[in-house]
């Protein structure tokens, strides 16, 4: 089985370095990429999908322990007001529009356009926040008050947390392109915290229904 | 360098005896009430000042196992099955009567109290009577937070005449 | 080492080197061994980690066998045997077997696909120090006599707050947090590797078996772990603020946790099945001198094993009086899993058919696998019908099955991984009359420990109890096994020895000691830091993987570390791709995060102060360095 | 020195006719995983046979002879897979038929219904069969006539256990605040240890019951007796042990009908000594290893919920006495 010696010995001492027509030259690509030729924007979809894997199963786990009762949210448990989760669920829609377009700005190359973008997502996640920490407080249970409330709290909490981290990430991004001129690297960034803000938007639909919706249809 | 060894064998041997259950019950926690300290008014010298110490101060067995006589001795009937009190006394109000310091919760628990507090010291083995001690200072907060249960699983024992 | 600057050289590939020699040099610096990014280096950190901790967990599992070699043995109290079984199950699983099949993954999947490094090099690097702080802690907690004592599977109640006291379980569940996110993170890591920088021609169908076996588990990593994260962390929640998900009293369900767990139990065991299957393949095709038969059906039936492992976790729990119909659906998942592994046995005993087998040391250990695997998996299915399991659920038959599927296939197959990819790890070839030794007891010691316990179950002996009675049938059972788990043990030290002796004064291995035809075996051994000089391009339409490269990717800026990044189905070139050089963001943002996790577990409000600090890291990690990403610089390879 | 007296206060414990095996069945619910079994061990033991001889003769025979190729593998590899398909198949009809017909819903008319209930490391029997005052409360020995089929209702009060007797029925597991049902029928006399196979705390290893199967005038006859409290006539020395028992703090966990004893969270004592073990079958009934088991449980069970209780040892042999009394 003798390996025909090809014209190029493999190997790190090769030496002679005559072109064959199968060469390819990478030189004209380029170095900065959107979408899915970025590996960052693979790193990121996969991210979500395991945000996905908590999501799906926090709505098992909410189903699973619904079923063992018989009057839900719980015997003694009073029904959510809808009015403070309802404009959470609006506001976090909203984000959605202007992180996009910062996303597409940044894509077309207009800095200007996408910085915008990036501090007005930065300034509504800031009121998301604020809005998510009073309807916390606007909560009828406590945690330990049964599994209605252990399951909002900790639905909650988990999107709470998710959300802290997206916010504080645009304001890194939006901190990093006010100050610095080498900002090709975080335009880049600028799309993927846009996939980031979607997921959350999404995510926040079965657990707003799941949590306040059902319930208070139940107990109306 | 060796300064984070001895940081280390600290964290060690502090957690060494908190965490772990006593599968040793050694003579001292055995003594069966604090007899020493009974009469204030004696003939010849005062008597020397014995306090017994918790001999399960801060460990968590102790306080599970505090937890489960709590419950099993039906103690909650008088004091509520999480010690806010009912007909007995409320044992978590900020001052108790007669003090929550160990050795006086033990001598409530072993000899009782006016106003209806039985006599468990012949009833209750004392190192059992130390793990109910050890239990309630928990629910009063005097133990450390690592080795507080955060909840009871309030499970009633459903043995014949239970569910 | 070159004295020479890289103007003076005329000759264009030496200059090219020493280019790239600089571009990917190694971390320097004082703090250098925690700057490091190489993908060969993290690999290799986190294979000799896990073998770490494998000895440790071997330990764990001798001293169970010396409490158990007589009834009513008194060498281990109850509390410490608990604590010992329960981490000899949490080690093996969480710190030994994932994270050797990532480490090999992480040093073997860039080499396979002629990368120079992984995409996302920090990514890896932050995941071996959350790994390693994990494992650490881990031990630190059994140090100190908080280590986990309700079982690797921690059922509730007995998990809960008021029948597990003190911080034991609390520490165990933040610690699985903190393994399995690295566990993500580096499945993350492959699989962008895996499908953005395989080499032009390279297709989605040509992609090796063991580049395929990675992809697939890191894909089940990716959906199993979070299920696992959330539970340990809804368990968490339960024993230290008081929520009331598994508490029965309140409505919760004590259940719910088996589910939770053994969703994610399953395909944790597959998740570790899938990689050496891989790595059996990749050895079988260089010791038969022919690229493996069926190599559709290998991947097909690894992607359906990773569907079909999400589907059978109830077979855990058929004797929790679960309705009958349901339990019945889990039994015929888990019996028509076994056809696709089924297949893969028969496509490697065909390649043993059609090509020449060299009986040599990793095809031992693989043939090893093969023998015992298959006792593995037939008392699998046993066990997978109903009326058969509720009899021999949680006894001894049990833990025959899973030690024959989990060691047999597992560590057999991570052993001749070792043999066959030690030469390339270290240049140095391991001793194979010591290795023809170590197997050989390794095999006799296996089959002598582990399959009398069938027997054991069979004859009413349950799992994890700390003695049992006289006068059982059990004592002589008990005391062989006991003499078997020792002849293993040496089996396997001996490999330990083979591997430091070999370190030291072993063969000189050069490129290519087997005389293998995939990638990895055509650059230096141990790989330079920049791995290969160029990257490779393969002949595409060709029907087999094993074709020599016909030509070379150029026009690489030189002077930066810059990856070809393919597209994901027929690998053309697609993007030039700057990976950051070393940097000490990883270790930080690694040992703050393991702190943080640590921290939780002594009480809750560390959570907001290792937010803090965490984000404080990943401003460092994420500030950018000044450099510009399109600027072109002069040293252009030809 | 302990783990020489430990090893001899176990060693004649248990008599060697008590079997734990499942390769013993001695009723039909037994019977069948040992058929089971015996089918699988054939079959499977005849193909593991075929296909690493396979895997031998390709490896070590590697003339011309043993050589295929690549269209001759992968039509083997295909056969080998269909036939795989195949046998799993049947495994599959058969193994869920044979789990329809054990399926326990259907009551049937002569049925025992007992109430077991595990707790952390005891089991407490309840036979409900008849009105409710002639419920029976006993723990860790459960007496079954043989040939009438006994419908186990098994619970936790803590954590999860698994009721479970190799020789006579398959496990089911105690959850608390789930009611799970298992019926088994035992058709040959004999004793039969069962053990707790869920692991449930630091003394999950010595958490076995002893199941008696006699004949069922035997049952009866024993039965009748264990539902009267315990009898009154003592000998002076009995009595003076009764004085010491209801003085102790035995009375606060334990019940024995007929006295003023009534805690609810341990065994039921009213007629231990008709039991043949102590402490969950751990120890023979023998006064040596009572007085053992009530000084220092601890030693013999170590991590148990049963306190050490100081005796005074003049008052020891009385209480052993009375012990001996509650026939």
């Amino acid at each position: 089985m003798v390996l025909a010696e090809r014209k190029i010995a493999y190997c790190t001492n090769y030496m002679d370095n005559r072109m064959t027509q199968h060469d390819i030259d990478v030189s004209n690509l380029p170095t900065i990429a959107f979408g899915s030729r970025s590996p960052l924007w693979w790193a990121e979809m996969l991210t979500i999908m395991m945000l996905s894997a908590v999501v799906a199963t926090l709505i098992a786990t909410y189903l699973y322990l619904r079923i063992g009762f018989s009057s839900w949210p719980g015997p003694d448990a009073v029904p959510p007001s809808l009015f403070l989760p309802t404009i959470c669920f609006v506001v976090l829609l909203i984000v959605v529009a202007p992180i996009y377009s910062a996303s597409k700005a940044a894509q077309r190359g207009e800095r200007q356009r996408s910085t915008h973008g990036l501090a007005i997502t930065f300034l509504l996640g800031i009121t998301f926040l604020v809005l998510r920490f009073s309807a916390f407080n606007e909560l009828g249970v406590r945690w330990y008050s049964g599994v209605y409330g252990s399951l909002v709290w900790v639905i909650m909490g988990f999107h709470t947390i998710l959300t802290i981290a997206a916010t504080v990430w645009t304001g890194i991004l939006l901190g990093i392109t006010l100050g610095q001129k080498d900002r090709e690297r975080q335009q880049m960034g600028i799309q993927i915290n846009a996939l980031y803000w979607g997921f959350l938007a999404l995510s926040w639909i079965p657990f707003y229904v799941l949590l306040f919706v059902y319930p208070a249809a139940l107990m109306v | 360098m060796r300064i984070i060894w001895v940081a280390l064998s600290l964290v060690l041997a502090s957690g060494c005896r908190q965490q772990s259950p006593q599968l040793r019950v050694e003579p001292d926690q055995r003594v069966v009430s604090v007899m020493a300290r009974e009469g204030e008014i004696q003939a010849g010298g005062s008597l020397p000042e014995v306090v017994v110490k918790n001999p399960y101060e801060g460990n968590a067995h102790a306080i599970a196992e505090g937890e489960r006589l709590f419950l099993g001795y039906n103690c909650g009937v008088c004091h509520g099955t999480h010690g806010g009190g009912g007909m007995g006394l409320n044992l978590l109000a900020p001052a108790l009567t007669y003090g929550d310091a160990p050795d006086n919760l033990f001598d409530t628990i072993s000899k009782g109290r006016p106003k209806g507090m039985p006599t468990w010291g012949g009833r209750i083995p004392a190192n059992q009577i130390w793990e109910i001690v050890t239990f309630i200072r928990s629910l009063r907060g005097l133990e450390p937070q690592t080795v507080t249960p955060a909840r009871i699983e309030a499970l009633q024992y459903p043995t014949a005449a239970g569910r | 080492m070159t004295t020479a600057s890289p103007q003076t050289i005329a000759d264009g590939r030496e200059r090219d080197r020493l280019i790239l020699q600089q571009a990917w040099a190694p971390a320097a610096g004082p703090l250098r061994w925690f700057k490091e990014v190489n993908a060969q280096v993290i690999g290799r950190r986190y294979i000799i980690t896990a073998l770490i901790f494998f000895v440790l967990g071997g330990i764990e599992a001798l001293l169970i066998r010396i409490q158990l070699a007589r009834p009513e043995n008194r060498f281990l109290n109850p509390d410490l045997y608990d604590q010992i079984f329960t981490l000899h199950g949490s080690t093996m699983m969480f710190l030994f077997a994932v994270p050797v099949m990532q480490g090999l993954g992480l040093y073997f999947v860039p080499l396979l696909l002629g990368a120079r490094n992984v995409a996302l090099p920090r990514l890896s690097a932050f995941s071996y120090y959350l790994y390693l702080c994990g494992g650490l802690f881990l031990y630190i907690g059994l140090l100190s006599n908080t280590g986990p004592d309700a079982g690797w599977f921690a059922y509730t109640p007995l998990s809960g707050p008021q029948f597990s006291s003190g911080i034991r379980l609390d520490f165990w569940t933040q610690m699985i947090i903190c393994t399995n996110i690295s566990a993500l993170a580096v499945a993350v890591v492959i699989i962008v590797t895996a499908l953005k920088q395989k080499p032009p021609g390279m297709s989605l169908n040509r992609m090796p078996v063991f580049v395929w076996a990675m992809t697939i588990q890191s894909f089940m990593v990716l959906f199993a772990m979070p299920v696992v994260i959330s539970a340990a962390t809804m368990l968490f929640l339960d024993r230290s603020v008081g929520t009331n998900i598994f508490n029965s009293a309140e409505g919760g369900d004590p259940l719910l946790w088996q589910h939770l767990f053994w969703f994610f139990g399953h395909p944790d065991v597959y998740i570790v099945f899938i990689p050496p299957m891989g790595m059996a393949a990749e050895i079988i095709s260089t010791f038969c001198g022919r690229p493996v038969v069926g190599y559709q059906a290998i991947v097909l039936a690894e992607i359906s094993t990773g569907f079909l492992s999400f589907g059978l976790w109830v077979h855990h729990m058929f004797a929790t009086g679960l309705p009958q119909l349901g339990t019945a659906l889990f039994t015929a998942a888990s019996m028509m899993i076994a056809i696709p592994t089924g297949m893969q046995i028969f496509c490697f005993i065909a390649t043993f058919w059609t090509g020449r087998p060299r009986l040599d040391v990793p095809l031992l250990w693989i043939s090893g696998f093969i023998a015992t695997f298959i006792i593995g998996g037939f008392t699998g299915v046993m066990l997978a019908s109903v009326p058969f399991d509720v009899q021999l659920h949680d006894t001894f038959f049990v833990v025959g099955h899973l030690h024959y599927v989990l060691i047999g296939a597992t560590v057999f197959t991570v052993m001749g991984a070792l043999y066959y990819w030690f030469p390339k790890i270290s240049g140095r070839m391991l001793n194979s009359t010591l290795g023809v030794w170590s197997f050989w007891l390794s095999f006799i010691g296996f089959n002598l420990t582990f399959l009398p316990m069938h027997l054991l179950g069979l004859r009413g002996m349950p799992r994890r109890i700390y003695t049992y009675q006289p006068g059982l049938g059990w004592s002589n059972l008990n005391l062989l096994i006991t003499v078997g788990a020792f002849i293993l043990a040496t089996g396997f030290f001996l490999t330990l020895l083979n591997m430091i002796k070999a370190r030291a004064n072993g063969k000189e291995a050069g490129m290519n000691p087997w005389k293998a035809k995939s990638l990895e075996w055509k650059t230096a051994s141990p790989p330079p830091s920049y791995t290969f000089l160029d990257v490779p391009v393969l002949p595409s339409g060709g029907p087999s993987e094993d074709e020599e490269p016909e030509g070379v990717v150029r026009g690489f800026d030189a002077s930066r570390r810059e990856l070809l990044m393919t597209k994901v189905v027929d690998a053309s070139p697609d993007y030039r791709h700057i990976v950051p050089g070393p940097s000490i963001w990883p270790f930080l943002l690694g040992l703050t995060s393991a702190l943080t996790f640590a921290g939780i577990a002594f009480d809750v409000r560390w959570a907001a102060i290792g937010a803090v600090l965490c984000i404080i890291m990943l401003i460092g990690w994420f500030w950018p360095n000044g450099k510009s990403l399109t600027a072109r610089t002069t040293w252009t390879t030809e | 020195m302990n783990c020489l007296l430990a090893f001899s206060l176990f060693a004649a414990v248990l008599p060697s006719t008590i079997n734990q095996s499942a390769l013993y069945p001695a009723g039909p619910q037994a019977a069948t995983p040992y058929y089971l079994w015996n089918v699988f061990a054939w079959v499977f033991g005849i193909l593991w046979v075929i296909v690493v001889g396979f895997m031998i003769v390709g490896l070590c025979y590697r003339g011309r002879a043993t050589r295929i190729s690549e269209l001759a593998g992968e039509k083997a590899v295909a056969t080998g897979a269909a036939f795989t398909a195949i046998i799993l198949l049947a495994l599959i009809v058969i193994s869920s038929a044979i789990a329809r017909d054990i399926a326990t819903d259907q009551s049937q008319a002569n049925e025992l219904k007992v109430r077991v209930t595990g707790h952390q490391w005891w089991w407490e029997f309840q036979y409900q069969n008849g009105p409710a005052d002639r419920f029976l409360t006993t723990a860790n020995e459960l007496h079954i006539p043989i040939g009438r089929p006994v419908r186990m209702e098994v619970r936790s009060g803590d954590v999860i256990h698994s009721f479970w007797v190799p020789s006579l029925s398959p496990k089911i597991d105690a959850i608390p605040d789930h009611f799970n049902e298992i019926v088994f029928q035992a058709d040959k006399v004999g004793t039969y240890r069962g053990q707790c196979a869920e692991f449930c705390g630091l003394q999950h290893a010595h958490m076995g019951f002893l199941v008696v199967a006699e004949t069922p005038a035997d049952f009866q006859k024993w039965f009748n007796h264990q539902l009267d409290p315990s009898q009154d006539n003592l000998s002076a020395e009995e009595q003076q042990g009764r004085q010491v028992f209801l003085s102790s703090p035995c009375v606060v966990c334990h019940t024995v009908r007929g006295t003023s004893a009534f805690g609810g969270i341990a065994p039921d004592l009213t007629h231990l000594a008709s039991r043949t073990t102590i402490a969950a079958a751990l120890l023979s009934n023998t006064p040596g290893n009572l007085s053992g088991w009530i000084t220092d449980s601890q030693r013999v069970k170590p991590g148990t919920q049963m306190p050490p209780i100081d005796i005074a040892s003049q008052d020891m042999q009385p209480l052993l006495s009375y012990l001996d009394a509650l026939k």
